[in-house]
């Protein structure tokens, strides 16, 4: 992907108060695989999140986005929609970086074979655009070696 | 958070997105706009002045719905969207397949 | 203590907006044992509460001044001010209650053993009212065996 | 965050607590009313509109502050306490040791 494409997410992100000394918290919060969550999920997270920056416009719609891909991704790909099956939603308030990490209980995939959902041949498909358009709102993104654990990064300014 | 519809003097059928266009919610959006395209509408708007996100399965409804509406020789229009929502059809190159207005208003006016 | 004595803290608390199907999550926060830190950790606290509650009163104070009572007392009794220890915060969100854990690494110690502050003879000491304020603040308040944890509920109305 | 006091014309020293008044900061407190007194202040007033939560080590100092103050032939008064600090005091019954006034106003006008 080339970087000056992105979205310069960072500039949008300010550290909170001048009060704040860098503690880190870690959020974690478990979902059945049913789509219908996904929006309160996404909603508490957000939330969550707005506790961390003063500048809540990437939360609001960044954030949300990437987590929302994410998480409909480990519901419906990795756990099949089985609401036996859980995700596992955790998010890392760090001094410089907040990790949100969403993993499913399913085989994984390899992200590395994913085509390009703006090529003119795509362009009218109705998928495939979920994982890209989280490596273009979050600033890095990581898979586990399985591939049913995604790492959303975004940097603090 | 849901749809509302209402159409306007010259038939185009407006439908506001209030909240959310994602995975959820996304097949009572497509199902809604189906019935009135069976019911012999054939321009669409959508509003989406209110709405707070779209995830990629909403955009991918709205392909699909914008193909079916052009195949039985309608028009899908859409209106309202805030920078955000203009960044991810701009991200996915989307903006090149919608014909996209600044206000429902303005989508009107061109109708 | 007498259950009627005690401020009718639930009355206070409203839970979130409608579309809450009830999602649990946890925080979980770790800080060095140094008083300077209690500030910011009851701050953080307070926000991310915030995430899961409409009525903000209780949050606001109730849950601060517990909050920082125990952290003083993990850090200055429990950890005795050394920094190279850690407290851990763990907040739970639940359905029906928010849980504050707050434990150290030092001994623990018997809270049944604690004097009534508010006995004529000690009210002037300057000290010995803070497991009393925790007690009274909040619904509920739980220790493990050992006495190095203090859990504080909340049950949400 | 922090302490600010002034005097009034009557020579009470009027004591501002902008923030927290907990473990963490009341030793700055502490040590500022006790310079007064070295200094020859004996009137103090302890104004709490601007605090946001006291703890049992903040309640502690006042305790302890009153006591010195009185020693000396002084009174420490406090004022400014919303309902949630009210409670606190009452709790732990501090509220029938203190003179507690509702504004800095009140408390001068009886000084
Ligand atoms: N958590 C997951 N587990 C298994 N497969 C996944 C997972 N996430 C994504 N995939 C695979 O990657 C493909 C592309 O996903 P995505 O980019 O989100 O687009 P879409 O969901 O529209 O297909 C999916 O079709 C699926 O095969
Ligand atoms: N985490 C802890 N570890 C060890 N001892 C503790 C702990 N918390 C409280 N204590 C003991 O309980 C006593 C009473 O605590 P508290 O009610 O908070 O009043 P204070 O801190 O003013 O003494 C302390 O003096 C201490 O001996």
């Amino acid at each position: 992907m080339n970087a000056a494409s992105r979205k310069p997410l960072s500039a949008h992100v300010a550290p909170l108060a001048p009060a704040t000394r860098g503690l880190e918290a870690q959020l974690a919060m478990h979902l059945p695989s049913d789509v219908a969550f996904i929006e309160e999920a996404v909603e508490l997270v957000a939330r969550h999140l707005e506790a961390h920056f003063v500048d809540r416009r990437t939360i609001r719609f960044n954030c949300r986005v990437a987590l929302s891909e994410a998480l409909a991704n480990a519901i419906q790909y990795g756990n099949g929609g089985d609401r036996s099956k859980q995700v596992t939603v955790r998010v890392l308030f760090g001094k410089t970086a907040i990790e949100m990490e969403v993993s499913d209980e399913g085989n994984g995939f390899n992200p590395a074979s994913l085509p390009d959902p703006t090529a003119p041949e795509r362009l009218e498909s109705p998928d495939g655009r979920g994982i890209f358009l989280i490596r273009r709102l979050v600033d890095e993104v990581r898979f586990n070696d399985r591939g049913n654990a995604i790492c959303m990064i975004l940097r603090r300014a | 958070m849901g749809f509302t519809s209402r159409k306007d003097p010259k038939g185009v059928l407006i439908v506001e997105v209030d909240g959310q266009l994602i995975v959820g919610n996304r097949q009572e959006f497509k199902q809604k706009i189906l019935d009135a395209l069976d019911g012999g509408d054939r321009k669409f708007l959508v509003d989406f002045t209110r709405t707070g996100y779209i995830d990629s399965s909403g955009l991918g409804v709205l392909v699909s719905l914008s193909k079916k509406i052009r195949d039985e020789g309608g028009e899908l229009r859409l209106a309202g969207l805030n920078e955000d929502l203009r960044t991810l059809f701009e991200l996915t190159k989307l903006d090149t397949l919608f014909a996209i207005s600044d206000s429902a208003a303005d989508a009107l006016k061109v109708s």
